[in-house]
């Protein structure tokens, strides 16, 4: 019983709680829910502990106990430096997401909270789980809350996104339990170190088709989740009809299961088949990242505009794993981690906006600024964050990936710059467009920042500056782990470059050569 | 001799037969099925099967088709409206179908039976009521028993469809 | 005219008889007339029956069979109620009539 | 010929169960007339006392194993576990009929007596190891259901889907025994055991051609009876019009007992032909699942689409036939449990929805129920959810390890498209979500009565067994993987 | 020497101004404001004197900002001799504007706002100088943006200001595109971006004479520069710029921001001086800037627009300087040209001030009478900039045009043509704002002290600023280039006959202008429209993006294409389900007719076929 076995569970326990409190109180369920996402949030921030004050090896906080014995199913869990960073940032979301539906959920409130917590429960799993079939199994419950979240408490046509939303993902993940379970037939095991090993050692040797149709398997489900282009439509219904707590948990925690996906499973195990299809992949990456912005631009309504904002951001996320090196890896890392937290704040301010203005249509705004400075300070601010300003987040997200893809191919780089341009682009506008001008009479009537609505941004304010300033505090950690993934598939080992090898990369080899030498002991 | 009554109840069970399908009203085909099923007796005594001989004629035609036929007269049900259209694909394909399910039946047992000798009349005196019986009492005695649960659900489900309102 | 048939004449005569069974099954409108054919195909399979346990000189054939015609009254009870039902509710034996639940 | 013709007191344990219900089934026909129809709760107590007791029976009688009554009946894992099966379901339809027939003010106690006849043929059916007991088991559980099907006898929708179950069920029957006879004349006995064995041994070509046309002939009856395609057409519209407790019944119990005989036929008796039937039943499994989900897509009637709901569950064990190795017996077995479970459940709340007449059968008269009746909306939720095959319950694990059990029989394919089969039906079952959860409750929501206590047991019997089976697994999977060895 | 403190007192005060601003009276925002850049001036100078002759660059160590693989990225800062010159523009310059700014913006609302941005902006204008390494230069070139951003948007009442914000904004984002594009590929060659590691390593490389690496970089910086100080083709930002409140003119785009590119390429000067097909590059971009924005310069009539294109103008000559490798002369004209474009904007700014807020020429004239002060300050600004003997713009604009004659004689031909037009053009402004009668309606006024002090001050500097020799002070860094007196009077001798020409067409032959520009219509609407650059911009790049993305990507691929796919599949499998379920006729004869045909398929399949497997 770890201390992250505990973080995992009180949602859950959380969750069967609220099942038993009256519907009537709904001013103590909603306290309730706070504090007790709130002692989640308290409890996993002792995870960081063996992060910062010591140096913990692979995983840390492991527990392995059997759970279905024929077929051997495990709950194994456990972080590392990417799994810790992801953990942390749904149990920091959740209470905020709380806090953002105090007022805007009214009706049925019991269940909302209760789905918010399960939603957690969830999400946490799918990122500790080191067995497949228990990453699946999280990987599916987190659906179902989400689905509700979506379909009851969502906007008009939520009906429609919240069933487009599940079966999309279902096809996909059914998918990748055909990928699990041919992959548990061939090694016998779900465990994921154990099959990684096996891979490595070659007692699990599957054929080159088979690996290929594997990682096929795996990839489409991931994608569906990133969302990558062309597979994406679901995501801007998705965000439009949910609730701003949905459209939050949504952009910035469930998007990044997919990519952590990729990063976790996808790549390591089949890592000949991903660096095949990697040009492929990263071609769609790319578009995805041009593509998203530029649809992002002409959007009217601004949930969509932040929702195909995420498909642009992501797409970095992809960019950087599928670039095979360590700085793309750090970056793909630490890019899900600020796309949650800039992308979360401005799902939480457009809801701030759509409970004050009650519309979502750019068209109805435009002149905020004057009646709420402050919303429009921390707007700007989280503006500036997603795209991508040096000192806050993302740019160091955004930076790595880059040039850890250049270090690969230099075109592919100039390529995805264009984004980084486009989000500028998009983004300005919306906020010319909302904030500036002169306000309408029905928006100066608009009221400014309360105490609650201050608790949600400022947090997220400081840790967009914090980790854009000090990345020292999370990279390091990050990096340890992903070295440990990168090892059989770095790009180092044969990179076409014109003029030789780059200085840059002859260093990483010898530095992550000697990672690989201390892992293997 | 044998291949003769063989040919000549044959011919019977199928024009029986042939005519349970083609006439229109029931009362007429539930005679033809009778036809058919004594002519099964007779073949079957050539088989050997004295006891199912007997059973045929008693229980089949004696108690089943009385049960038929009460029935027919008790609902006095007429003849069939020929008027009435029978759907396409019963009337076409059905046709179809039954003469493939026939070819192939036939097919098979004409290429795959192992040929064995022909039947002769008293070859197979295994078919007495006593082997029967014994062997009704001992090997087959759990199915034998069972059966009687089958005759309860008859009468239950008798009584539970058809008495009279109480 | 052979002292003795071969098997395969018997055998086929009960296919006969089931594709006929079938044939009414299909064609016939009344459902009287339908279940009737029912029998037609058991009847079949009994001589079916008959006719192995004569080839393999064993009695158990018959047995089956025995147990067939046992079924078959014990269908005709039932199915002669179920019927009756029918009729009561619908005033009619056509069975094209009773289709009211479809797709 | 075996030994011993006098029964021994083992071998009438072995049959213990057949024996507790048949005769709580005849006490109660004695019995009312003594004390008079409208002692409902009576003949309720009653039938589930037998059940009970034949359930204990049940159990007892594992330890026991062995063949008995000279190898008609075998007592083994596999017999257990659908006989308890059978009985569970029994129970829980007792539990959900009895104020949905003082509902109809239908007489009660004829319906128990069949109920239990019912269940002891599929008993049976279950641990029988002979052409004939199956054949018997199968006709005392078929026609009792026919009865079952049609008992309310004023209702036309009862007429129409007796009748209907009743003409095609005996039809189909008439090939089955057209099948028997053949396999009989082809390997001189009935005998599963003795069939295998000829089957391996003297099998010359064209025996084995004959062997095959006997399996074919068969295949069709027991396909017809777990309405496996291309043979489901009877199934929705018998499940429409029967009483919905009835429909609950027939989709769980004689179901999972045909499915048992189809097994223990296919598995052991037609275990040495298994390649001239596997890509039959291959492709059956595939058709199975592709219409029951496609077709259930636009249902509004939610007995007939849960009928193809279950038409495309019947596809899943199907698959799980395909791959006729051990695993996918096990698999069969878990799955049918866990179908039990939640398909008992939905359609127990049905039954609790559906209301005097039947009135309320559509999918959009649910509207609402989930905040009008949180709790019963909430494990219906559960249900369908397991439907879909959501983790952490049954009909996730059960799902996943038929899927497994063919993929380890190569069936890559077949898996892909299964799986993916299964993303269609999330579609159909969360339209039902969408409408209690999404939906403003309309007057049928608004009108709706409390649960019965019969019910709710039921649903919080079913509920608690879904989630077990999803969560623990193991604790039936151990069961159904050692008792799984068929003709080994 | 605790470098940090410079750029954290501006930041200091950006934060207490930014967080409490709205509360505090005027007096302590102006006490913050002013406080911390003459804090940091004063710390500029302390760091200066303490560190002597700085014969070798000076280098503090912080922390590490990112640290992934190799790739190590530190908070350096560092100072040499050519740092020392911009600390000293922007923190001195800065200081008077700021001075000058509590005068001008007396009036405004959202005061402290101003001046937190503007604290802001001298943060990251100092980090940028500061820099020791690529990536925190670019901290501080995408920081300085934000600020320019923001001050041009500054009255966010009003569309023009806040689309201008956002021109500027997204422009230079292109130009960053080249930067960081560079910063990937300088990595990629030398594994770090750290400035002594990256230009050693390049000073040991060959001379490139293709497009190889170091010519790319080059490029890409350029680009760089292009987009931050106004070149082409990325100078449309500038002109629109002026929205902005005049002291921002003044200090990020005239004296410090702007000439950010200049002094990247300058600090760049291992790269560009191996990458000979760059420089050129630079130098002819450099030229064909200077002269295009000169003409544009001719024809404009308001003022802050004038003095908006001579800008670009010069900063192209800045270019030229650097491109034909006199990069001390570049960074000489760079500081002179800080000292007298910010006093033109000033006194710009002070007669706009003067006139509440009139900014069009042809409503002024006359205004000498009214404001002394700033018409001889901005007198002085005039003659510095057209190269006027012995004032500043004479010595650093000669040391350019020499270099250019050196290089490649038509480009000095050109250079001296554009510094004619660039004295005819400014001196055109002073003549019809200072001479003649008063064309406009309102009450001129002088301005207080608070502003004509900073304008006396900085007019002193450009007359006198030429006297401090930058090009001797950074010999040690670049390469001096030798003295050409005669050129130097060639150029001169122009600029003097711009000024005369200007004072025949405005002073002494009222209405020649009009005829002239008649004369020569064409040419002349086609100047006074800026060559309908903006428009053609519109019409090729900004208009058909929006265009497709809406129509073709968002409308077609995305609604259409996809979701019409995935809908599609949703609605085949519906139909699929309608023919599915027409299998159920409901009539038992039917289905009675489905299981015969079912169990023949079974037969033949088992029966058989099944055998063949």
């Amino acid at each position: 019983m770890t201390l992250l076995d505990l973080v995992i569970f009180l949602p859950l326990a959380a969750f069967l709680l609220i099942l038993f409190l009256p519907k009537e109180h709904v001013e103590g369920i909603r306290r309730f829910s706070l504090v007790a996402s709130l002692a989640i949030f308290v409890a996993s921030l002792g995870l960081i502990g063996p992060y910062w004050f010591g140096n913990p090896g692979k995983l840390a906080f492991e527990t392995d106990l059997p759970w279905i014995n024929s077929p051997a199913i495990r709950y194994h869990v456990a972080i590392d430096g990417i799994s810790l960073w992801l953990v942390l940032l749904t149990t920091l979301l959740t209470p905020l997401c709380v806090l953002v539906s105090w007022k805007s959920v009214q009706k049925r409130a019991k269940e909302f909270f209760a789905f918010l917590l399960l939603l957690e429960f969830g999400l946490i799993g799918v990122f500790c789980a080191f067995d497949l079939f228990l990453f699946f199994v999280f990987w599916e419950v987190s659906l179902v809350p989400m689905y509700f979240l979506i379909g009851v408490w969502g906007h008009e046509r939520r009906i429609y996104a919240a069933v487009k939303f599940f079966v999309y993902t279902m096809a996909g993940s059914m998918l990748m339990l055909v990928g699990i379970t041919y992959l548990y037939n061939q090694a016998g095991t779900f465990d994921y170190a154990k099959i990684m090993a096996g891979l490595q050692n070659g007692s699990i040797a599957p054929t080159y088709q088979e690996q290929l149709l594997l990682f096929l398997a795996f990839f489409i489900a991931f994608a569906i989740k990133v969302p990558l282009f062309p597979l994406h439509t679901w995501l801007p219904d998705a965000h439009v009809e949910a609730p701003t707590a949905g459209s939050v948990m949504l952009a910035s925690v469930m998007l990044k299961m997919g990519t952590y996906g990729l990063l976790r499973f996808c790549v390591p195990m089949f890592p000949v088949a991903a660096r095949n299809c990697s040009g492929w992949i990263v071609t769609l990456a790319i578009i995805g990242i041009i593509y998203g912005a530029l649809v992002a631009m002409v959007q009217p309504n601004m949930k969509k505009l932040v929702a195909y904002s995420s498909v642009s951001h992501l797409g970095f996320v992809v960019l950087g794993i599928f670039s095979f090196t360590q700085q793309g890896f750090d970056g793909a890392v630490y890019q899900m981690l600020n796309h949650g937290v800039s992308t979360g704040a401005l799902f939480i301010m457009v809801g701030f906006l759509y409970e004050r203005r009650h519309s979502l249509e750019i068209d109805a705004y435009g002149g905020v600024a004057t009646p709420t400075p402050r919303l429009a300070t921390a707007f700007m601010i989280t503006m500036l964050a997603s795209i991508g300003l040096p000192m806050l987040n993302n740019f160091v997200g955004e930076f790595l990936v880059l040039q850890g893809t250049a270090l690969v191919n230099f075109k592919w780089a100039v390529f995805a710059a264009i984004g980084v341009i486009l989000s500028a682009c998009y983004m300005l506008w919306l906020y010319q467009r909302v904030f500036f001008g002169k306000a309408s009479a029905e928006v100066s009537a608009l009221k400014d920042l309360d105490l609650r609505e201050y608790a949600i941004c400022v947090p997220l304010i400081i840790l967009m500056v914090w980790m854009g300033t000090f990345t020292q505090s999370f990279i390091p950690s990050i990096s340890t782990s992903t070295a440990v993934i990168l090892g059989p598939v770095d790009a180092k080992r044969d990179v076409h470059v014109h003029n030789g090898l780059p200085a840059a990369l002859r260093a990483q080899r010898s530095l992550s050569l000697a990672k690989e030498q201390v892992d293997a002991r | 001799m044998t291949a003769l009554i063989f040919l000549i109840f044959a011919g019977i069970a199928v024009f029986c037969g042939v005519s349970l399908v083609a006439q229109t009203h029931p009362i007429a085909s539930a005679l033809s099925l009778i036809g058919v099923m004594g002519s099964l007796a007779v073949i079957y005594l050539q088989l050997g099967g004295e006891f199912i001989a007997a059973a045929q004629m008693i229980v089949y035609a004696g108690a089943i088709m009385v049960l038929f036929v009460f029935v027919i007269m008790l609902l006095n049900a007429g003849a069939e409206a020929t008027s009435r259209q029978i759907p396409l694909l019963s009337r076409y394909v059905g046709m179809f179908l039954l003469a493939a399910f026939l070819g192939l039946i036939s097919f098979i047992i004409q290429a795959m039976l192992p040929k064995t000798e022909g039947v002769v009349f008293g070859a197979f005196q295994g078919g007495t009521a006593a082997a029967i019986g014994r062997k009704l009492f001992t090997v087959y005695l759990l199915p034998f028993e069972v059966t009687s649960v089958l005759i309860l659900i008859a009468i239950l489900g008798a009584i539970v469809l058809a008495r009279r309102e109480v | 005219m052979p002292a003795s048939v071969p098997i395969s004449w018997y055998l086929i005569l009960s296919a006969i008889l089931f594709g006929l069974g079938v044939a009414g099954f299909i064609y016939r409108r009344n459902i009287i007339t339908v279940f009737m054919s029912i029998e037609l195909m058991l009847n079949a399979v009994n001589l079916t029956f008959i006719t192995f346990s004569y080839t393999l000189k064993k009695v158990d054939g018959h047995i089956f069979s025995f147990f067939v015609m046992v079924v078959a009254a014990a269908e005709a009870a039932v199915g002669l109620a179920i019927i009756l039902t029918v009729f009561k509710n619908r005033e009619t034996l056509m069975i094209d009539d009773v289709s009211s639940m479809k797709y | 010929m075996p030994a011993n013709f006098a029964p021994t007191a083992i071998d009438y344990l072995r049959i213990l169960p057949e024996i507790l219900m048949i005769i709580t089934g005849t006490l109660i026909m004695v019995l009312e007339p003594l004390i008079g129809g409208n002692k409902r709760n009576a003949f309720t107590s009653v039938t589930l006392v037998g059940f009970i007791a034949a359930l204990v029976a049940a159990v007892a009688a594992n330890d026991y194993p062995g063949l008995s009554f000279s190898n008609m009946l075998i007592v083994d894992g596999f017999a257990t576990f659908f006989r308890v099966l059978v009985i569970a379901v029994g129970i829980f339809t007792v539990l959900s009929s009895s104020d949905y027939l003082r509902r109809e003010h239908a007489a009660s106690a004829e319906y128990y007596a069949l109920l239990l006849f019912s269940v002891a043929g599929q008993c049976i059916m279950a641990t029988a190891n002979e052409l004939i007991m199956i054949f018997i088991g199968l006709e005392i559980s078929s026609i009792a259901t026919y009865i079952l099907a049609g008992y309310l006898r004023d209702d036309k929708r009862n007429n129409e889907a007796a009748l209907k179950y009743f003409l095609l069920g005996s039809f189909a029957t008439a090939f089955l025994l057209y099948g028997i006879a053949w396999i009989y004349g082809t390997t001189g006995s009935t005998n599963l055991g003795e069939i295998r064995n000829f089957l391996m041994t003297g099998g010359s070509a064209r025996n084995l051609t004959l062997a095959g046309t006997a399996a074919a002939l068969m295949f069709v009856g027991f396909a017809f009876k777990v309405s496996a395609a291309p043979f489901q057409i009877w199934a929705p519209d018998v499940y429409q019009g029967a009483p919905a407790p009835v429909t609950l019944f027939m989709s769980a119990g004689p179901k999972a007992a045909a499915f048992a005989v189809f097994l223990r036929v296919f598995i052991t008796a037609f275990g040495p032909i298994t390649n001239r039937w596997e890509p039959f039943v291959w492709s059956s499994a595939l058709l199975t699942m592709v219409i029951g989900n496609f077709a259930a897509l636009l249902q509004n009637n939610i007995k007939r689409l849960m009928a193809y709901s279950s038409i495309a569950h019947a596809g899943y064990v199907m698959v799980a036939i395909a791959a006729h190795n051990q695993v996918g017996v096990a698999a069969a077995m878990f799955y049918l449990a866990a179908y039990a479970c939640m398909n008992v459940g939905a359609f127990a709340v049905i039954t609790h929805f559906s209301r005097q007449g039947e009135k309320y059968v559509n999918v959009d008269d649910l509207a609402g129920l989930g905040w009008k009746q949180p709790v019963t909306a909430a494990l219906f939720s559960i249900f369908l959810l397991s439907l879909i095959g959501v983790p952490l319950t049954g009909g996730f694990f059960g799902k996943f390890y038929i899927f497994k059990a063919a993929l380890d029989a190569n069936l890559v394919w077949l898996s892909i498209l299964g799986l993916l089969n299964s993303a269609v039906a999330a579609y159909y079952y969360l339209r039902i979500l969408v409408v209690m959860y999404m939906h403003e409750p309309g007057e049928s929501t608004l009108t709706l009565e409390p649960l019965s206590p019969g019910i709710r047991t039921t649903l919080w019997a079913a509920a608690l067994g879904t989630l077990i089976l999803g969560i623990f697994p193991s604790l039936l999977l151990n069961f159904a993987a050692n008792s799984s060895g068929l003709g080994k | 020497m605790l470098l940090w403190l410079i750029p954290i007192f501006p930041l200091l005060g950006f934060l207490l101004n930014g967080l409490f601003g709205r509360k505090l009276p005027k007096s302590m925002i102006n006490l913050f404001a002013i406080g911390s850049v003459a804090l940091s001036f004063a710390w500029v100078v302390k760091t200066l004197v303490g560190l002597g002759p700085l014969e070798t660059k000076y280098i503090e160590h912080y922390f590490t900002w990112i640290q992934s693989g190799p790739l190590q990225i530190n908070v350096d800062f560092a100072v040499d001799r050519l740092t020392a010159v911009m600390l000293m523009v922007v923190t001195g310059v800065g200081l008077l504007i700021h001075i000058y700014s509590v005068g001008y913006m007396a009036e405004e609302d959202g005061y402290y706002r101003f001046f937190s941005y503007l604290n802001l902006f001298m943060f990251f204008m100092l980090v940028l100088v500061l820099a020791q390494n690529f990536l925190v230069l670019f901290v501080g070139w995408e920081g300085v943006g934000l600020c320019s951003y923001l001050l041009i948007g500054y009255y966010f009442l009003e569309q023009y200001a806040t689309t201008a914000g956002n021109k500027a904004f997204i422009v230079n984002r292109i130009g960053d595109f080249g930067f960081s594009l560079a910063m990937f590929l300088i990595f990629r060659q030398f594994g770090s971006l750290d400035f002594t590691k990256v230009f050693d390593a390049a000073k040991n490389m060959p001379s490139e004479t293709t497009y190889g690496t170091l010519t790319i970089i080059c490029l890409l910086l350029l680009l760089g520069a292009t987009g931050k100080s106004a070149q082409i083709p990325l100078y449309v930002w500038l002109p629109d710029a002026m929205a902005g409140p005049t002291p921002v003119s003044a200090l990020i785009h005239a004296a410090t921001m702007v000439t950010a590119g200049v002094y990247m390429t300058a600090r760049s000067a291992a790269f560009f001086m191996h990458a000979p097909i760059a420089m050129d590059w630079v130098a002819i971009i450099g030229l064909a800037t200077a002269f295009v924005a000169a003409t544009i310069g001719l024809a404009q009539t308001d003022i802050k627009k004038v003095f908006a294109y001579s800008t670009v103008s010069q900063l192209g000559y800045m270019f030229v300087g650097l491109g034909v490798g006199a990069f001390s002369a570049g960074v000489f004209h760079l500081m002179t040209h800080a000292f007298f474009k910010a006093l033109l904007f000033l006194g710009a700014g002070a007669v706009i001030h003067g006139l509440h807020g009139e900014q069009d020429l042809r409503q002024m004239g006359g205004l000498f009478k009214h404001m002394r002060i700033t018409a001889i300050t901005l007198l002085c600004a005039s003659f510095a900039i057209s190269g006027f003997p012995f004032t500043s713009g004479f010595f650093s604009k000669d040391a350019i045009l020499v270099a250019a004659y050196e290089h490649a004689p038509w480009m000095y031909w050109v250079g001296v043509l554009t510094a004619g037009m660039t004295a005819f053009y400014v001196f055109r402004a002073w003549f019809m704002a200072f001479t003649g009668e008063y064309r406009g309606h309102a009450h001129p006024h002088e301005s207080p002290l608070v502003m004509t002090g900073p304008l006396m001050l900085l007019a002193g500097l450009s007359l006198v600023g030429g006297f401090i020799n930058i090009p001797h002070w950074l010999e040690p860094m670049f390469p001096e280039k030798p003295e050409n007196q005669m050129l130097a009077w060639i150029s001169a001798g122009v600029g003097v006959a711009g000024i005369l020409l200007a004072y025949l067409f405005y002073v002494a032959q009222r209405g020649l202008a009009d005829s002239f520009a008649k004369a020569m219509n064409g040419f002349y609407t086609l100047v006074y429209n800026k060559y309908y650059i903006d428009e053609l911009y519109n019409a090729v790049v900004v208009r058909p993006l929006v265009a497709i993305s809406r129509t073709v990507l968002w409308r077609g691929v995305d609604a259409g294409l996809i979701d019409g796919t995935v809908n599609g599949v949703g609605t085949r499998s519906r139909g699929i389900g309608s023919i599915l379920r027409l299998l159920q006729s409901g009539n038992i004869r039917t289905y009675a007719a489905w299981v015969v045909l079912g169990s023949i398929v079974v037969l033949i399949a088992i029966g058989f076929a099944g055998g063949s497997k």
